[in-house]
């Protein structure tokens, strides 16, 4: 049990970092894209570790107490809840960058904006 | 076939979370009556929304050119994200939003090389022409390099992600 | 699981804020966002207090269906009050 | 292993992101600030369902997670202007 609670802490390091990351994120950036940026990638990025921690730790007592259904279970539905969060984001993420482009929001500090141009014509 | 392929998917995610029902078998015969009905239902209902008129995703080989693609896609995705946290962190950033071209000509494809996009390197989909299939992605740190022609290089946005979304889904 | 008792403290806090907001906020569409955080917070709250089932529904009420009524009807009205 | 101080980090995470929801100016930076609380409170179900070792629980983010990008649908068709 040790090298796993070890790996366990690690990958929960690893997700805590990146989730606050992302939520100052949400205070630091100047416009809406910037911020789905830190939001949705920052929070996606470490969801994932935090779920595989929760992962590694139900996996590795099913696998070393053996004939514990509870904790199977556990697995592999915390793989299905991680599957539908990576979706529903990407789409999500998606869905608003679009909707807030054509409700007229303009990117701030841009470079170059060729959905714009694209626009005007 | 589409009423049969439809009813065959509705029933194996019902399989995968309703495991373990049972301290015997996996699971117990009820569950796999109603589950049978549930999914003859839904393959009814949704049959013509679910799969189109080609089948070329029922080859494996494809599959597996899936599962092979989630590894560079998932270093893909710990880079960016890294150089996410360090432009939150020092607030550095020149944002843009280009115009890219992948020349794919289906929409699964496309709909893959979307989320990848979303999910990795300092980028986001915003918007895609439906009928030339361009996509318009908002970058947060932009390379000058890609300003000087108009039909703009895709490969320092996403490296060879059309190339993968191509052998998947075309 | 004693621990938890301190969450159970909090966040009926954090719930009151996303209240007060919603009464006092003259945007309606600003006043639905809070007010699905709200719901959100008081299934997280049912989920502390071990009722999964409650929680269950808390959440596909009052995230989609309330939301989904009060900004169709926003549509057929008036956005601002 | 204990959970209770990944539960309060996260907590923590989620007061931040409802000050923006707060503040935020316009409507799509509060509602990129509520899709974050919802990844943030999906994971801390799942962490939640872990501490307390029952498995009805992980069903409840399943649940949670497909119903929320619902409502964020909504809102952004809302924003956008088309007809639903």
């Amino acid at each position: 049990m040790g090298v796993l609670n070890t790996i366990s802490y690690v990958f929960i390091g690893i997700g805590l970092f990146f989730n606050l990351v992302g939520v100052i994120g949400l205070h630091r950036f100047p416009d809406m894209y910037t911020r789905l940026h830190a939001a949705t990638k920052c929070t996606t990025f470490g969801s994932i570790f935090i779920i595989t921690a929760v992962i590694v730790q139900s996996a590795g007592i099913w696998a070393l107490e053996g004939a514990y259904p509870s904790q199977s279970v556990m697995c592999i539905h915390a793989v299905l809840a991680l599957v539908a969060l990576l979706v529903t984001n990407a789409t999500g993420a998606h869905a608003m960058a679009r909707a807030a482009h054509r409700s007229g929001e303009k990117p701030a500090k841009a470079v170059v904006d060729d959905l714009q141009e694209k626009e005007n014509d | 076939m589409s009423f049969l392929i439809t009813a065959t998917v509705a029933y194996l995610i019902y399989l995968v979370l309703t495991i373990g029902g049972s301290a015997v078998l996996l699971w117990n015969r009820a569950e796999l009556v109603i589950g049978a009905v549930c999914a003859v239902a839904a393959g009814a209902l949704l049959k013509n929304r679910f799969i189109g008129k080609n089948l070329r995703m029922l080859n494996p080989a494809r599959w597996f050119a899936f599962l092979v693609y989630l590894f560079p896609f998932f270093f893909a995705m710990a880079k960016a994200n890294i150089d996410v946290a360090y432009r939150v962190i020092t607030g550095r950033i020149n944002p843009a939003i280009v115009k890219i071209n992948p020349n794919l000509k289906n929409d699964l494809s496309l709909t893959i090389l979307a989320n990848s996009i979303t999910l990795t390197p300092g980028t986001l989909s915003v918007d895609v022409d439906e009928k030339t299939n361009e996509l318009y992605v908002h970058w947060i740190n932009i390379d000058p390099k890609v300003l000087k022609d108009m039909p703009r290089d895709y490969h320092p946005i996403c490296d060879s992600f059309p190339d993968w979304a191509r052998r998947i889904a075309e | 699981m004693t621990d938890v008792t301190a969450l159970i403290i909090i966040l009926p806090l954090a719930m009151i804020a996303c209240a007060v907001f919603v009464a006092i906020c003259r945007d309606l569409l600003y006043a639905v966002v809070v007010l699905a955080v709200m719901s959100l917070l008081l299934a997280f709250q049912f989920y502390l207090l071990k009722a999964p089932d409650v929680a269950m529904a808390e959440a596909g009420v009052g995230a989609a269906v309330t939301t989904a009524i009060f900004i169709i009807s926003i549509r057929a009205t008036e956005r601002k009050e | 292993m204990t959970w209770l101080p990944v539960i309060i980090v996260m907590l923590v995470c989620i007061g931040i992101a409802v000050a923006r929801v707060f503040i935020g100016p316009g409507a799509p930076t509060r509602l990129v600030a509520f899709d974050t609380i919802n990844t943030l409170v999906v994971t801390s179900l799942v962490i939640l369902a872990m501490m307390f070792d029952h498995v009805i629980f992980v069903d409840v983010a399943i649940v949670y997670a497909l119903l929320s990008f619902a409502m964020t649908l909504y809102v952004a068709k809302y924003i956008q202007g088309d007809k639903f």
